[in-house]
């Protein structure tokens, strides 16, 4: 195998990989799209990204009409998905606006494993919540506390923000490769 | 959006369902002239003749009907169309406006004035409450005249023709049923009829009828003959009712000029059923097939399209049954055509049963079928089609 | 194999080229999602086959599977309504108030492409015929990520071709 | 949803021995289908004159006395009471499956219903030795044919990349 | 990591090993790999399976599960007994080659293909093929997935090292980079430790051992949890255990966008905003470009967005000073990024951006220079040595073939009981528990379905999709059976991530252990480092019987 040199590698990378810092989007954005086989103009058109445990972690670009997720695409710019989605990318709307979402915070009413619950406001989840964790520092210390998330969403601001009320609390620390 | 739908035959009752269907938030005015609920005007001649119970006449339940946003307004018939103010003035009185309109008020026996037209004996055939009469009517009745030889007098003829009666037809042609069948298919069912008790009278016309003796009355044909009759059916074929229309500005000729989508000449007015003139899906002529098969299909078409459909209706195909008790002859397409066609024959005299297949350049465009009907959906998709046919042995093969 | 298909009087067309389908389903959500189709009626199905030869090795090969709209479409020779018909881009179009249903398309089409869904009408891929009338690739096509499924004019795909055999060539020659 | 089943004739395997139409006429009526032999017909289904129990059937529409009616479970059934024998269905039927009796009315196939209810399948295609007729739900046939298909054209492929893999092994 | 665009372009041999390319990460993979082929690279697949990927390469290696680093001792020693390894490479850039044939040259091919059930032709081959072309080495996780999966990786570079197959343009061993390298750019500290903050350091709890440590923690045990983004239930390994460890605690809130296991042992379940419903940022772990996610809709239904509940539970604890009321998820991002960010450049309409090159070089180690305490690849490791003291038999200085745990080599003895070794993918409708519920993807995925050689199930009289009971000494699950060859005799495939609700979990079976690279213990740690104790689940460690149901 004949080996690069330093030099050619350079001039390689500087031709064949996009400069870093710099945005990536060429492409307009726009502003109708097709669905149902007839075209149909949106509210708008943003670009936004997956965040599933893949590591291809694609652009999307995300088409809304009348506040509902209408449709996703490949963002054509992104140098990885380069336009396309995957099997479970294009059924994104679907899961957006799956009747079986969880809607409102829910109490258990049943006995453990049996998923009964009841609906309950937010206000009155953070007081159950807000409760319980005086209770158990009271009882146990901060440390019988703790959160438990793995790679459902990749994201990786929200465990930052988490991180901090946990670090303030005290609560013990999950660690490990995620 | 308001539709009004004028008529409740076939065309009417299909428009109504598929209106509903396509669009569920819609308003639906159903006007009929008659009054009480919809009834199968096919099914009178069974009903006269005592076959068909008077409750299966309806063909819809009342609970069909009851659906939000449906109106009914039965026994008030459309009277004037205002077109500029879109509204339909009916005989009570009241005005309905509309934003889609369906003049599906289907035809009417034809009438011809003759001396002793007006006489109590003599009748027509066409409503619900003519059979009623004509069921009193007919039950001593040993001799029966029908004044005409068409379909509607055949269908008379086939609800009065009984044992210990005698049936006869004032036949102006050569033969019975002149304009659907040809003169083999004509003297198998003919043949049939004289032996139930039909008598033909062939080549006459009524001139005149004269009361007396008794309750009975007299038949005078044009060649002398004089026929005693205690009852005389007059069946000369049937016309639009488009005399309500006036002088309302809707293109017409024998009956409404309407689109491909089935729309009159004025915007948002369309018609179906024997109100509208088509073209014939074989010779492209403009027709009034009068036929209840296509003015189902209309109806279909033009309910839909009130609802916001775009759908284009396809040219009438002609295509019917004559049936006398279990003898049945289908007339499909046009198998009268002349000029320039090659006609198939196979005729089984023994059997009664006859088939006929008329080619033009090499497609067909029409058959009859006469005693056994079975190939009689097979050969209406190729007349539909307008396939080429190369050899007629061909077809009878494909049959399943 | 390559497997030209949809030949669309107007611009162009759709290439399903199996030896780089990987079976990944994408095209299939891709379809729904676009057509807004429910649950059930499938107009894109990709179908894995696996083969084994002499020796034991298995091969497997995927198949997607749409409507075609072929040239001499048996569908809508045997539609007895003619709820089927090509439409001015070479399409086949359904018209669904036409059809009722009686099944017919569906035993001659060797794609098994006509589905019945939940009013148990037929229904299937209608070649994206919005798209192609916009010179845009049929949706199974753009979303396509292993560039198995291409929609373009002829001329284009033959480019593609022929440049990716001549790059082959020139590494093999190398 | 309650899948939609029908009859179907592989025209493959039927050699119009005609057993399935004898089969059907020995449950007391006139044979409510009619096969081609298979030679003349190269087409699919085509070959079978029967009642698909259409979803919007065209036998009912035209219907003037509303006899045929589609049954909860998509059978189209008749109601002989209120047939007057007047053959618009047979003519309006482009499948051939309206059949009418000795007395003039209406009968068509009813996919056997009470011996399904009793678990077995239609006469018919009880009576077809060489499996030519089948009941299939439109779901899964369209499956079926795909998978076929699939299977047809996997034995040809070729990997145009560099040739599909020439070699593999292992345990 | 050598970014695709490079490598597709130059690469002459792919040799992807462990990764089932045509199901997971399908852009890089696929896309680049025909661009790479198109071109005529050849491609090399090391898998069990017969994936789709692996249908399309030049030659298909299926090495008995757990067995790869046996193959690529054996591929080593091939090469260098056929004079094909790079000296001069091995010279400059590397130490420990002498110490790493002395494990390696015990290989033959003879004994390689004992092991590892490969053809001797087969492994020659590929390796000759390997080292004399210009050849990446593309690695996925499944080989990864096994107690002894820290030593195959361990062999798999090295036969990168021994070829020179390092640092040049299309020539590279490629694996997935632990979370620091394309997330170290961020202020991670700044927004978990806010100064002026008392912070105590806290015990830690290993997320790959988390129900034996729930069980085990003491003074104090673990009373309360806060789920979300996770599968508490369905991911771990003995979901019976886990619910076992739940049933301990005080309460358990679920954040959760579905009803799922979890939620059902949970006390309250709140419900969770989807990706297009709120702020945040994506650093790939394998690609080098960094994006931004924006709310794109309104939270739907009640949904809150998780930074805003996090803030908010924060505040009602007495946090406020920390988690200003009128910051939004923009404010927080701006403070997880470097102040000299190119914000505006990476978020729509904008972006995406390519992280700069001294986070993630686009060919690393392009200079021979590694981040070792010698600068060279360590084909004999001196960390390593010194941690096989602290953790004896977790570690070798050099790669060796160690069986790995619950595999018929490792455990003989459950093999008579239990013969047949699990192999779980990640099927391409579904990451892990998620989007199995949606009605698109289970039309495509059909009932839960085992794969089964003919062999084996002809040998348990079972037939294709007969309804088949798997199971262990620990629980069982019942599936339809596919017969298939794309799956070895003495395997089955059985998907992760069914739910055990909807049926067909894999996870129910599996002993509850975590894989090297170092015992985790019970899974409570004082010390934690990602680089070197970095440890997953060996969730293909399983050995079942299978019997018709």
């Amino acid at each position: 195998m004949r080996r690069f040199s330093a030099e050619e590698i350079r001039d390689l990378v500087v031709r064949e990989v996009p400069p870093a810092g710099i945005s990536l989007a060429r492409t307009p954005l726009p502003t109708k799209t097709t669905w149902e086989d007839r075209t149909v103009e949106v509210d708008r058109v943003v670009k936004t990204a997956c965040s599933r445990n893949c590591y291809d972690t694609c652009g999307i670009l995300a088409y809304v009409k009348d506040g509902r997720l209408l449709k996703v695409e490949g963002d054509p710019d992104h140098p990885i998905n380069r336009g396309t989605l995957c099997v479970k990318g294009y059924t994104y709307p679907q899961r957006v606006h799956s009747p079986d979402r969880v809607q409102h915070p829910l109490l258990r009413t049943g006995e453990r494993g049996e998923g009964k619950f009841r609906r309950v406001s937010w206000e009155e989840a953070f007081d159950w919540i807000c409760e319980r964790l005086h209770a158990l520092r009271e009882r146990w210390g901060s440390e019988a506390f703790m959160e438990y998330l793995y790679s459902g969403n990749r994201e990786f601001l929200g465990k930052q923000v988490s991180g901090r009320f946990l670090a303030l609390f005290g609560a013990s620390k999950l660690v490990g490769s995620f | 959006m308001r539709h009004v739908v004028l008529g409740a035959g076939p065309a009417g009752l299909a428009a109504l369902a598929s209106i509903r269907r396509a669009d569920p938030s819609a308003r639906i005015t159903l006007v009929s002239g008659e009054p009480g609920p919809p009834y199968a005007r096919m099914a009178l001649p069974y009903y006269l003749s005592g076959e068909l119970s008077g409750r299966l006449l309806y063909p819809h339940p009342a609970s069909w009907y009851r659906s939000p946003g449906v109106e009914l307004r039965f026994g008030d018939p459309a009277e004037e169309l205002d077109l500029p103010r879109r509204e339909v003035l009916l005989a009570g009185g009241d005005r309905l406006r509309f934003d889609r309109l369906l003049i599906a008020t289907g035809s009417r026996p034809q009438l011809r004035e003759a001396p002793g037209i007006h006489l109590p004996q003599v009748h027509t055939l066409w409503t619900l409450a003519d059979a009623r009469r004509l069921r009193r009517k007919a039950a001593g009745a040993q001799e029966v005249v029908i004044w005409g030889a068409g379909m509607v007098a055949f269908l008379a003829a086939k609800a009065l023709l009984a044992p210990g009666r005698r049936v006869h037809f004032v036949c102006r042609a050569e033969h019975l049923l002149r304009r659907a069948l040809d003169r083999e298919a004509a003297a198998l069912l003919e043949q049939v009829l004289e032996e139930a008790g039909a008598v033909l009278h062939r080549g006459v016309n009524l001139a005149e009828i004269r009361p007396g003796p008794g309750k009975r009355c007299r038949v005078l044909l044009t060649d002398g003959r004089e026929l005693p009759s205690d009852l005389v059916l007059v069946a000369l074929g049937v016309l639009p009712n488009l005399d309500w229309l006036g002088d309302a500005p809707l293109a017409r000729r024998q009956g409404l000029l309407v689109d491909g989508s089935l729309e009159t000449s004025a915007s948002g007015v369309f018609a179906a059923g024997d109100v509208a003139e088509v073209p014939d899906c074989i010779t492209g002529e403009p027709v009034v097939p009068a036929l209840w098969s296509v003015a189902v299909d209309q109806g279909r078409v033009a309910g839909l399209n009130m609802a916001g459909h775009r759908l284009s209706c396809d040219p009438a195909l002609r295509a019917n049954t004559i049936v006398f008790h279990r003898y049945v002859v289908a007339t499909l397409g046009c198998p009268l055509l002349q000029d320039g066609t090659v006609v198939h024959r196979q005729l089984d005299r023994a059997r009664r049963t006859y088939r006929c297949l008329v080619l033009s350049r090499g497609r067909l465009v029409g058959a009859i079928l006469a005693g056994d009907v079975t190939a009689a959906g097979y050969l209406r998709t190729l007349l539909r089609r307008g396939v080429r046919v190369a050899d007629p042995d061909e077809v009878w093969e494909a049959v399943p | 194999m390559r497997e030209e298909i949809m030949m669309a009087a107007g611009e162009t067309m759709l290439l399903i080229d199996q030896s780089r389908c990987v079976g990944c389903h994408a095209c299939e959500t891709a379809c729904k999602m676009e057509n807004n189709v429910p649950p059930g009626p499938r107009w894109m199905e990709v179908v894995e086959h696996e083969s084994v030869d002499a020796a034991g090795d298995v091969a497997l090969s995927f198949l997607p599977l749409n409507c075609r709209h072929c040239a001499d479409a048996p569908c809508i020779a045997v539609c007895p309504t003619q709820a089927l018909a090509r439409d001015g881009l070479g399409l086949v179009r359904l018209e669904r108030e036409r059809c009722i249903g009686c099944g017919e398309c569906l035993f001659v089409c060797p794609f098994g492409a006509p589905q019945f869904g939940e009013d148990r009408l037929m229904q299937k891929c209608h070649g994206c015929r919005e798209r192609r009338a916009r010179n845009l690739p049929t949706a199974c096509a753009q979303y396509c990520p292993s560039g198995a499924l291409r929609c373009a004019t002829p001329r284009e795909l033959s480019h593609l071709v022929r440049t990716s055999r001549a790059a082959l060539g020139a590494a093999r020659a190398d | 949803m309650t899948v939609k089943q029908l009859l179907h004739l592989d025209p493959q395997r039927c050699d119009g021995c005609g057993d399935c139409v004898t089969a059907c006429a020995a449950l007391g009526h006139p044979a409510r289908l009619r096969v081609r032999s298979s030679a003349a017909n190269p087409g699919a289904n085509g070959a079978l004159a029967c009642c698909r129990h259409c979803e919007r059937p065209l036998c009912a529409a035209v219907c003037p006395t509303a006899c045929l009616q589609v049954g909860s479970n998509g059978v189209v059934l008749p109601r002989p009471e209120r047939c007057v024998g007047c053959r618009l269905c047979l003519v309006a039927c482009p499948l051939g499956g309206m059949v009418f009796d000795a007395q003039g009315k209406a009968g068509k196939c009813d996919l056997c219903l009470e011996l399904g209810r009793r678990g077995h399948p239609p006469a018919c295609v009880a009576s077809c030795a060489k499996g030519a007729l089948q009941l299939v739900d439109l779901g899964n046939q369209s499956a079926l044919q795909r998978r076929a298909l699939a299977e047809h054209r996997g034995a040809h492929l070729k990997h145009h990349l560099g040739g599909g893999p020439s070699r593999a092994g292992g345990a | 990591m050598q970014t695709p665009e490079v490598w597709s372009r130059h690469t002459e041999l792919v040799l992807m090993w462990g990764c089932n390319a045509s199901a997971a990460g399908i852009h890089q993979e696929i896309g680049y790999l025909y661009d790479a082929m198109e071109r005529g690279a050849r491609l090399i697949v090391v898998d069990p399976i017969v994936t789709a990927v692996a249908s399309k390469a030049h030659l298909h290696l299926r090495p008995r599960p757990s067995t790869d680093a046996a193959l690529a001792l054996g591929m080593i020693n091939h090469i260098v007994s056929r004079n094909l390894h790079d000296q001069d490479y091995l010279e400059r850039h590397t130490q420990g080659f002498s110490q790493l044939m002395e494990e390696a040259g015990q290989w033959t091919l003879e004994r390689t293909r004992e092991v590892t059930g490969v053809p001797e032709g087969l492994i020659a081959q590929a390796a000759e093929e390997y080292a004399t072309h210009r050849s990446l080495l593309e690695c996925g996780y499944g080989h990864q997935r096994y107690t002894n999966g820290h030593r195959t990786q361990q062999a798999i570079s090295a036969l990168a090292a021994v070829c020179g197959h390092m640092g040049q343009p299309g020539a590279h061993c490629n694996f997935m980079e632990v979370g620091a390298a394309y997330t170290g750019f961020l202020n991670s500290a700044r927004v978990q430790n806010p100064p002026g903050a008392d912070i105590k350091k806290t015990r830690l709890i290993s997320i790959s051992h988390f129900g034996p440590a729930l069980r085990a923690a003491q003074d104090p045990p673990i009373k309360g949890i806060i789920k979300w983004r996770g599968s508490l239930i369905t991911q771990q390994p003995d979901a019976r255990g886990m619910i076992e460890a739940v049933k301990g605690l005080d309460f358990l809130v679920s954040i959760d966008q579905f009803l799922t296991d979890d939620t059902d042992w949970s006390d309250l379940v709140l419900p969770a905003c989807t990706i297009f419903e709120q702020w945040g940022v994506h650093p790939s772990y394998r690609h080098q470009y960094l994006q931004l996610q924006v709310p794109v809709l309104e939270p739907q239904h009640e949904s809150m967005p998780d930074i805003d509940f996090w803030a908010e539970l924060a505040r009602r604890m007495g946090y406020e000073a920390y988690f200003p009321r009128e910051w939004t998820g923009l404010d927080w991002l701006r403070l997880l990024l470097p102040d000299d960010f190119p914000l505006e450049q990476a978020m729509h309409p904008h972006g995406p951006v390519r992280l700069p090159e001294r986070f993630c070089p686009p060919v690393p180690n392009w200079d021979g220079n590694f981040q070792t305490p010698s600068g060279k690849i360590e084909l004999y490791s001196g960390v390593y040595a010194e941690r096989a003291q602290r953790f004896p038999g977790e570690w070798d200085p050099v790669p060796r073939y160690v069986p790995s745990a619950e595999s018929p080599d490792g455990d003989p003895e459950r093999a008579a009981r239990y013969p047949l070794l699990v192999v779980s993918q990640h099927p391409a409708t579904r990451t892990h528990s998620q989007f199995g519920n949606l009605p698109y993807i289970q039309e495509i995925e059909g009932p839960a379905t085992a794969m089964l050689h003919p062999d084996d199930a002809a040998a348990r009289g079972i037939a294709e999709h007969d309804r088949i009971r798997i199971y262990n000494d620990r629980a069982d699950s019942h599936v339809l059976a596919h017969l298939t060859r794309k799956v070895l005799p003495g395997t089955v495939e059985l998907d992760s991530g069914r739910w055990i609700k909807t049926g067909g979990n894999v996870n129910l079976l599996i002993h509850p252990r975590a894989a090297g690279p170092r015992d985790v213990g019970d899974g409570v740690m004082a010390e934690y480092d990602m680089q070197l104790d970095g440890h997953t689940i060996p969730y293909f460690n399983l050995l079942v019987e299978v019997e018709k149901a």
